[in-house]
């Protein structure tokens, strides 16, 4: 099911003559620009009423959030966390996933039982996440010791957390587990300087998250969680210290979430300092301004790309309200795959 | 009017007011005032003790402990019930252990935003009430009514072992009172929600209001159901329960938690041993199914009793 | 002869053998060979599959689940049952809904070394099937026999589901038989321990000895008790239960594990419902008291049911 | 409670000559001596059938732990774990409930009800550990916050865990609670390179596990677990540290047991390499060289010390036989504070 980048508004003529990593760049923003737009239009829905439990946007992270979708490989192993609408489609998960499952779609992976972030498909190696904060990346570390026990090579597994997501428990003994299997577990920190309503200076006392990483004896590394380019390279070059057999790499990206924990909530306990600051910048804003100083691309191909995105979300929207909802009186109400054992 | 969620805030301005040994300790429970705003100005009116935790419940409920040992009475919020798992161990082993090992009390409430609401899903919907009744050293509170909600909270602090009190998050906003109260019911003591002769019904939490819905709805039928609010779920009030199906002969336990061994089970098995002549014919009972709670509302509206399956179930019973 | 123990190390050693899918992990599984030797050897003969494993129970099981979905069979030997309690997210919340909510299966097998010895204390004798058994998704073993700690692990791993595997600790050394079994019953019946015409004691692992003893006891005054070994509580096996209840009209369900809602609450809410004309009198359940578990023998013999209170409890059950 | 040091054999004249340090050094090298004694005592009762359920031995850790015992003061708290008789003693834990625990003694300060290490006298600042590795930690972070809550200043709160105990989600999440709160919390790790049969190898992979003291904002500090004079000089200053408002502080001490983990255990899975290198060496014996050679005492008063722990352990055993064993019958069987609330 992963589908190669499916657009109508393919690169004009003149990006032949743009360099890999520039391509790498405007396929990476593209994604971004096609998260930004679905889930502005699951806001807007949302705040309609045809959504029903929360919507969590990743404005502002999807450049740290799709360089790792786009940084891994068809057969590598990924579990997304509530901001990685654009990992997800640069790792391939169709648009339509998305949307069905916000929306309860009965065709949806879900099939209505689990809904909006909580969606994966473990067959095509994206596990759809819990929502206990930490629970995936043991699940990520044990899909890679499966690999290892198969004599599967070459296969990275990611995962991320947020700056919340570190106090768990889960992520210390996932964290220090992969480590002492030297495992290919790539683990990307957004340090979006809050845990829902939380600042940082009530989460962890320590200088900077990447400190951690020595404590378990893998290897750290930073980065402007706003800059695309600079997350593309180090979650890139993290990403391949893994392939290469370096073991568990930790990156911690920092930047701002714009947007509410959640659509009900408006964010207003973020501080004004934070927001007029380096890291309030518009991930999606700096990356059109690098692509339009370096002439990647001109504004009009820009627009182009933004009508595409917008045609995108549309036609899944559009195709997902036609698709029948989950019918109880079709639901096996089955737990588990033994059905004879079920008490059902 | 007043909601069960400020009876809940309110709750906790009084504790905090009477008392300088409570502080609450949870999730963006401080400024923020909480996921559901149930610790809303708190911190404001009471600094320095009203607490944002890191996102570590374990250590929180942990932490929780040790302060009881040292005289305080917290009071935990769990942003969801569903994340209590996390913090499990320290519940169940430590909290609940304490006494009994010690003779030192453990006074900590904590706090499970419970049960179903739609667009939940698996993980924010749960009912761990009868996972925490199980443990010996807990108390187990599922409140159904506003007043109840006050109260039984100032109860679960003053009380000086650990409690586990299960607030509905669908009876936050649904559910309002005149006032709040200023008496209450003993901990421990059921209530009879509605009298009736026919049957009785035996539920907790948000099931009460399904219950009376179905109630209402069998009375127009002619019947007369009575129902029992259990209050809190450890201690059980088997005595109300015994003497309600002396009257009516006929009980059916509705609850919201998943069907194997909870606290419907708890419920049939007292009133057949303890009550079994009392019976008019077999007991029955009411849960959610057996299958994690579905996030799509059309799913989760089958997959939790209802008053309309509810009294579906009753009609059957008393025609049997 | 061979001990319950080794036959759940030869069930290990027969599935590392016969299904390049399975691999043990838990603390101190490998050269050492378990805390109890479970896995005694297995490390030296099936080299890399066998794997010690960081104190991390949450850990240990998230990495089964991912195990598993990438197509292995994973082990996961806990070192006691009470340390599930850290892992207890990952079980109920993890493993239990993956199947339902992605139509993958997460085929883990879960050993809880279970149950009360002489000397264990609160934290190394819990018997936590009925916490496991609440929740959608898992299967819960509870073997008895030397033959069933074999073939029903064997099972354990062949199944789809997630399996928490509740082996009883007093039974390790205690329960020899002559060989390991070549046939065994289907998962989830229950088996007619004794069969009887009197009485119907069901009941599961270490209380199934107790039981049985106590019916020894009873033979003796002349009444035969039929004993049922539910095997796994869940799936619980109403049918046989029930018909046993037909032929004996008397039920006393006993458990080792806390009274609070356990196995013996849901046996008889079950037999209350579907088999209430069947029972000649009240049914009863004896469980273990509503404490911890005490570490001093004198004490813990009398928190748990033994021969000589079952036996006493079904005399005052038949001169009703 | 908290008894001064007990004995019959006091300091001879010529000690009070010695320094302050050195008469710590003495007063700790006799509650190891104490503690070595005691534990041999209980081996042999488990030995010969005495005592139910597993008997601890702390052999080769008694100087890191009396180091952290005599370093605390009367109304600090202190939750000691397996292999902590020697702090126990110091910190004034009667000799008794150690005896009156391994043994189930009715008047023991857990009356029969749990059992070897699990004893402790909560009103007495001895919190009682729960078998649960790292559970104890945010208890000792709790009662910290509860002394500030109460405007109780200058306590320290100690607590060890061992080098497989930091794998726990319990470690992280407190270590990083008290760093946010900035809790006078002493955790001392004793690293003595097994848990259970299971090596460092396998337990984590950092270089060294005081690596994580930067991670958690907390100071890191090194020592010899087998020094004594190195232990009192480390333990202490991270103890002070902690009082002065430094936060919480992180002794790693390497050393290695000299027993099995329990006494059902030979200890065979021990490397040799190990057990005579310098991490091998007994502690006890190297407290006793530096007091000879530098003169605090003499070998006759060595031996007098060793025949007064003795009689005090043949004392407590003698008294604890002579008590009466939990009788159920005069049980309440009531798991609550609130017995009309008791299901009994
Ligand atoms: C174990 C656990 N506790 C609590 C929650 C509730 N919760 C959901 S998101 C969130 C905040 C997460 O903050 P962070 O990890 O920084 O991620 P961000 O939302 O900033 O991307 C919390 C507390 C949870 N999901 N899991
Ligand atoms: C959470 C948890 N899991 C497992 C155990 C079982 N257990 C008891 S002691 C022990 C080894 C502890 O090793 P370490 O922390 O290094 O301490 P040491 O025994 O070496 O002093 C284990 C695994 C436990 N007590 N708690
Ligand atoms: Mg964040
Ligand atoms: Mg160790």
């Amino acid at each position: 099911m992963l589908r190669p980048m499916a657009s109508t508004a393919e690169f004009p003529r003149a990006h032949t003559e743009l360099s890999a990593t520039e391509k790498t760049f405007l396929q990476a923003y593209r994604w971004m620009l096609l998260a930004r737009v679905v889930e502005e239009k699951l806001a807007s829905l949302y705040r309609g009423g045809k959504i029903f439990g929360g919507v969590f946007l990743s404005k502002g992270q999807e450049a740290l959030s799709v360089s790792l979708g786009i940084s891994l490989r068809k057969r590598d192993i990924f579990a997304p966390l509530i901001r990685d609408q654009a990992a997800r489609l640069a790792f391939g998960e169709p648009l339509l996933d998305c949307t069905r499952t916000y929306m309860g779609s009965r065709l949806g992976p879900m099939r209505g039982r689990d809904g909006n972030v909580h969606r994966g498909r473990p067959a095509e190696g994206i596990l759809p996440m819990i929502s206990h904060l930490g629970a995936m990346i043991p699940t990520v570390a044990g899909a890679l010791m499966a690999r290892r026990f198969r004599g599967i090579q070459g296969t990275v597994g990611a995962t991320c957390i947020g700056d919340g997501g570190t106090s768990t428990g889960a992520f210390h003994e996932s964290l220090n587990l992969a480590a002492v299997e030297r495992l290919p577990l790539v683990l990307v920190v957004a340090n979006n300087q809050y845990a829902y309503s939380t600042p940082t200076t009530r989460q962890f006392a320590c200088r900077d998250l990447v400190d951690k990483a020595v404590g378990y004896g893998v290897e750290g590394h930073s980065v402007d969680g706003t800059d695309l380019l600079a997350s593309l390279q180090v979650v890139g070059h993290a990403v391949e210290r893994a392939r290469a057999g370096h073991g568990p790499q930790l990156v911690v990206a920092s930047l701002l979430r714009l947007a509410g924990h959640g659509e009900h909530d408006d964010g207003h306990y973020v501080s004004p300092g934070l927001k007029e600051g380096a890291l309030g910048r518009d991930c999606l804003k700096v990356a059109e301004e690098r692509i339009i100083d370096q002439a990647w691309a001109t504004r009009e191909e820009l627009a182009l790309w933004h009508e595409d995105a917008q045609r995108q979300t549309e036609e899944a929207v559009a195709q997902t309200l036609r698709e029948p909802l989950p019918d109880p009186s079709q639901e096996d109400w089955c737990s588990l795959a033994s059905r004879h054992l079920s008490e059902g | 009017m007043i909601t069960y969620l400020e009876a809940i805030r309110e709750a906790q301005a009084k504790a905090l007011r009477d008392d300088p040994r409570v502080y609450i300790y949870g999730q963006d429970v401080g400024q923020f005032g909480g996921a559901f705003k149930a610790t809303k100005n708190l911190a404001q009116e009471y600094p320095g003790r009203v607490l944002d935790a890191p996102i570590s419940e374990d250590a929180i409920v942990g932490s929780a402990i040790g302060a009881a040992m040292e005289g305080m009475r917290p009071i935990v919020e769990m942003q969801f019930a569903d994340f209590s798992t996390v913090g499990f161990n320290q519940i169940v082993n430590h909290a609940a252990t304490l006494h009994w090992r010690t003779a030192v009390p453990c006074p900590i409430t904590i706090r499970l935003p419970s049960g179903g609401t739609a667009g939940g899903g698996p993980f924010h919907s749960q009912s761990m009430e009868a996972i925490y009744a199980h443990y010996p050293g807990l108390i187990v509170m599922a409140p159904a009514t506003v007043e109840d909600a006050y109260s039984m909270l100032l109860e679960a602090v003053a009380i000086d072992d650990p409690v586990v009190f299960c607030e509905h998050k669908y009876l936050y906003y649904h559910l309002k009172a005149e006032s709040l109260p200023t008496e209450a019911m003993p901990t421990g003591k059921a209530r009879i929600a509605r009298t009736g002769r026919d049957a009785t019904i035996v539920t907790y939490s948000a099931m009460v209001h399904e219950s009376l819905a179905a109630a209402d709805e069998l009375a127009a039928e002619g019947w007369e159901i009575e129902v029992i609010d259990l209050r809190t779920v450890k201690p059980l009030d088997t005595d109300t329960v015994l003497a309600s199906v002396a009257r009516t002969g006929l009980l059916l336990a509705v609850g919201e938690a998943f069907p194997w061994g909870g606290v419907t089970a708890e419920i049939l098995a007292r009133v057949a041993s303890e009550g079994f002549d009392l019976l008019d014919a077999p007991p029955r009972r009411l849960n959610a199914k057996d299958t994690p709670v579905p996030y799509h509302p059309n799913l989760w509206g089958t997959h939790r009793p209802t008053a309309r399956t509810i009294s579906a179930e009753m009609r059957d019973l008393l025609r049997r």
